[in-house]
């Protein structure tokens, strides 16, 4: 059990993922001599040397695209995109080609690629470094959606994501990169996908959130425990597959629901929640669901970022209305 | 070579025919092609390396495995395990979404080289296709890497309607390689052997590591671009006329050499009509079960996945 | 007032729109010369010359890339992408810079771009040109998304799009070119964005729908009329802006609702209509939103397609689970 | 010119400062490339032809009214109004996602063609971003198209931490053109008199309609990638030593003909050092209404974000 940052939980399991398979690749821009512009990559190139890390051009469209062939050839890739806004440039063979090969050649080509990517706002990077694009790849069947929120969940999703024989897109907080610490398992450590992760329990209101988003949620939960509120936190981890049970369980015990996103609000994955609500706890529902979210505009500049992201003090306002409705 | 030619002009119009019979989806025919497909499949090791095709190209590869064939006839009338060529098979199904398959083809190369394998990839793209990014990127990445890879350029002239003045201004298609730093050549696509000599000293090249090779084929498009195309809307019929047939260049090198007797063209198209009819008859056999619908969307289905698959299996509804 | 198909309807539109402005261009794949591999763009070429109908490369990039500077130029590019599915290859310049263009520089540039690209499966077509990506796009801010149902609507709903200054995904489901057939309104005919169409009306059930799904929607109210359902048909026509107005509306005065989409179902925008009515009209259900949809997989081949798109039987089913529910 | 020159490096150390004294964002210096740009905008005609910038440039485009570098200070302090470059200023705001100015240049140049404007767009990026299909896609149809445009590469070595190497194996970045069909030229970018007269000459090609010029502008990145990187990981001390700064070049060049004096550099650095003061003064005292979050979406609201917006300003909701 050591305490980690995310970014070090990350490093350190490349390093296990590769140590324990030699099949397994990194490639992307910046990963090998630099260890990315992150250094989640770090000491990468030292330990494997330049077959199994390797720079590449600047060009996200054939840096997914080549993870297809060498799958094909019986690798593990895993791609490294810098900013997940950049995954636009790969768009066609990430949601065209990455998504379909198992299923256009019924498993002939297996896809066991892991497509690392930072994500998210409220550290004034540049354009299209922060947008939350998640819910534009989860109507694509065929990805999975990996985004863990703690140290300890980057290192059991990470591992479970590259031995994973389908794609998956493994996007981290870059918010929670150093933020985000906290105690990881030494050794073997897999999280399996689809299982949501209880933050803390509550019974009057619960929280719905992923990736960053987890730890605005479980503050919030502390601050409302204080006037009596209380809330449950609930940490998807993968929105593709989706926990609906945990979902559904969390609905059934505390009635009023929460979600909470980065994103866009228009059609951002807390819709596809709470459709998948009221697909399955429907009567269980005391109060409609609230949505704490990004607002529908491009992502903002950095003087007007923090009005954009969703904040503590909005998941509790949030949290009080749904805890106020007569049921 | 020239039976797998005809075989694949043969193949060709029959899987066109099927469309024309409703009993097939939209495709594209070979027509003008076959001395350039069927010259680089042969100047390439089948147990060694791969073939990435576009689409017009899977019935000229007859020398890659019969599964090539019998697969596209399924996945012309719209079957799913037409997408599935076999092990040990080095050959990948048919690619729709234009110039994708370049990247694929790098990477696969890049793969088989860091595993210290021998043997190459080709991957066939049209003159249309290498207006996409995708050839650009790839191409340039192969050279960076010293891939082991073929890019095929096949010149038919046009891209659906657009001719090749409307794609680019370069000299020709082999000028290309410029831009990547890697030698490019340019072949009469309508010379099996001229094609085979050059494919073959391509992959020479990429097996003993001194990298990637762009091969521009020239032909003419003799047919339309699909069984959906109307090509007297664009094609000047002067310039159509005067294109070469690579089957007729290679009856008369045959018959000048005096290999070719009508009889032997005769039977091996009869025995190409039986083998396509064989063909033909296993795919419209072969059974389907609607619910593998559901299957090789992931290796084990998803919760969600399999519980929309039982609702399909009792009531058809999901939701 | 003309009975026309929707091609024709698209078609005459666009000569309509050239004559009108002789800043509106037109350019693509095929669309000059041939008129478009569906005639789209027949005869434009004639009437309006090679300067302002431009067959393009084969680079879908490109054509969108450079819409983006034909409008900083003045012009009003109306670029055709030839089938959405490859609307991938320029998803990098329609979300990341034609969604983005006027908000980045504060309006110095506006996008009075319109898209073009035909869309949706049940007619045999080849991978990714059947594939309904609506959803993909609606949580991109900037962007608005038409989908028109009727030979009028394609009439006065293209119009509208051209003249629009903001940047326009127009989507013509192709199963419906020469299928849907209705009478279209001489001379001027404008159909403003974010209105609802209210097919047939009804009081038990209402069925909300777009594109060519609202066809089948309408096939399922004859049907149940016939057991006495009595079924309101809602076509949205535009996704953003949304009518949430009228979908309140349609609630309210229902109660019951069955949602059609041929996308995927996890993430669809039969999603966001839920979410929606969770958020304005939650009190006015009476029992679960139901959604008909395309399932989680990649859009099958031709033997499967069947199977895979909603079809008239579906949706009565779905009304009739949605009709049968205690109050 | 070589006053501007030295006003870049001034104005361009300053936003670096700025972003070390927490009053501004990650930003990258123009350092090794000053020549390049000035030179540039000096083979232009402000009223009539455009820049898109990559990012790295609008320190240098002065000449282009002052606007740019007002605008360009706003925009690295993260105020909004810094993408807006005000009429009639012909310059385009910083571009991120690389490469995708490339087609947004052709297109204008394109449509300036096509209303018979006098006038070219000259666009800039990165060795790196010739690696990106849109590079490739848009000068491709540049040449189609005979659109008056120059592209110019910044070729500065690096790509943060990737040389040259291991973006192309092509002799050169202007070798590329034999892709386009289009002419390519290499030019000294650290010698603003070369380049002026290459992109002048370029410029006389484009409006008299002899279409696309791609110039390689040969230069070396003096400092780190931007704020957030640390060069001595990668870049080798030697070759960073044995570059030539452009300001260094320049001032033997002055000095040689006798025009430059100390005095004369101090006055102009003193000036320089004025206006960019008054560019942070006016910049960080900007005033901000944080609705303006919702304004140009699109020209008007849509209903939803109109009620978003009131939500925003009565509790700071959403949903
Ligand atoms: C990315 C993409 N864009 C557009 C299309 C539509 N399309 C199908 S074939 C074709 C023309 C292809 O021309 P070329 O590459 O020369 O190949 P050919 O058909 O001549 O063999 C087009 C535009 C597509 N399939 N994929
Ligand atoms: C499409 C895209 N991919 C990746 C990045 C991240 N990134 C920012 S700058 C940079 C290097 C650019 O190098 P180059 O084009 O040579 O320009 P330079 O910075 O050297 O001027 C990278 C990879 C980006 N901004 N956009
Ligand atoms: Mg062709
Ligand atoms: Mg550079």
């Amino acid at each position: 059990m050591a305490t980690l940052n995310m970014l070090e939980s990350i490093n350190a399991t490349l390093h296990a993922e590769m140590a324990r398979d030699d099949r397994v690749m990194v490639f992307g821009e910046d990963v090998a001599v630099n260890g990315g512009v992150f250094r989640a990559t770090e000491g990468l190139l030292d330990s494997f040397g330049a077959d199994r890390v390797v720079d590449t051009p600047l060009a996200e469209g054939v840096i997914a695209g080549t993870a297809v062939g060498l799958a094909a050839a019986g690798m593990v890739p895993v791609p490294e995109i810098q900013f997940l806004g950049f995954s636009y440039q790969a768009f066609h063979q990430i949601a065209g080609q990455i998504a379909r090969l198992r299923y256009r050649t019924r498993s002939r080509f297996e896809v066991p690629i892991t497509i690392r990517s930072p994500f998210g706002g409220g550290v004034r990077t540049p354009e299209l470094h922060s947008e939350s694009l998640e819910a534009q790849y989860a109507n694509i069947p065929g990805l999975k959606i990996v985004l863990p929120a703690s140290a300890a969940d980057a290192k059991g999703l990470l591992a479970t994501a590259i031995r994973d024989p389908n794609p998956v897109l493994f996007l981290e907080p870059l918010r929670g990169y150093r933020m985000i610490k906290d105690d990881v398992p030494d050794g073997e450590h897999l999280v399996p996908f689809g299982q949501a992760r209880t933050v803390c329990e509550g019974s009057d209101v619960v929280v719905i959130a992923w990736s960053f988003q987890v730890e605005l949620a479980r503050r919030a939960a502390v601050r409302l425990a204080e006037d009596g509120i209380s809330v449950r936190v609930l940490d998807l981890r993968t929105l593709v597959p989706l926990d609906v049970a945990a979902i559904v369980e969390a609905v059934e015990a505390c009635g009023r629901v929460v979600v909470v996103q980065e994103a866009p609000l228009t059609n951002g994955f807390a819709s596809e929640i709470i459709a998948t609500i009221n697909d399955e706890a429907f009567y269980s529902l005391a109060a409609p669901v609230e949505r704490v979210s990004g607002y529908d505009t491009p992502y903002p500049t950095g003087m007007l970022e923090d009005h954009f992201v969703p904040d503590v003090d909005r998941i509790v306002a949030a949290v009080r209305r749904a805890a106020e409705v007569e049921a | 070579m020239f039976a797998d030619m005809l075989g694949a002009r043969l193949f060709s119009q029959r899987v066109f025919n099927l469309q024309r019979q409703g009993r097939a989806g939209t495709n594209a025919p070979v027509d003008g092609s076959e001395a350039l497909v069927v010259g680089a499949a042969y100047g390439l090791d089948p147990t060694l390396d791969w073939v990435l095709p576009q689409y017009r190209e899977l019935v000229g590869l007859e020398r890659f495995g019969s599964d090539v064939l019998d697969r596209y006839v399924l996945y012309n009338i719209g079957h799913p395990d037409g997408g599935h060529i076999p092990e040990p098979t080095r050959v990948w199904p048919p690619q729709i979404s234009l110039a994708t398959q370049v990247p694929h083809a790098v990477g696969l190369a890049w793969g088989m080289k860091a595993k210290g394998e021998d043997g190459c990839v080709l991957v066939f793209l049209g003159d249309g296709s290498t207006s996409e990014g995708d050839f650009y990127e790839a191409c340039n990445f192969a050279g960076v890497l010293d891939a082991p890879v073929i890019v095929v350029v096949v010149n038919n002239g046009w891209a659906i309607s657009t001719p090749i003045s409307v794609q680019t201004r370069a000299k020709n298609f082999a000028e290309k390689s410029h831009a990547f730093g890697i030698p490019g050549v340019t072949v009469d696509g309508t010379d099996a052997l001229a094609v085979y000599e050059v494919i073959a000293d391509a992959r020479s090249r990429a097996v003993a590591g001194a990298g990637p090779t762009l091969v521009e084929a020239v032909t003419y498009r003799l047919g339309p671009h699909t069984t959906a195309d109307d090509p007297t809307r664009y094609v000047p019929a002067a310039e159509l006329d005067a294109a070469a047939d690579p089957i007729e260049v290679m009856r008369a090198e045959a018959e000048r050499r005096g290999f070719w007797t009508q009889a032997w063209e005769d039977e091996v198209l009869a025995e190409a009509d039986a083998r396509m009819e064989r063909a033909v008859v296993a795919a419209e056999s072969r059974p389907l079960d609607p619910t593998v619908l559901f299957d090789h969307v992931y290796d084990e289905p998803t919760p969600r996945l399999a519980a929309q698959r039982r609702r399909f299996t009792t009531d058809g509804q999901v939701g």
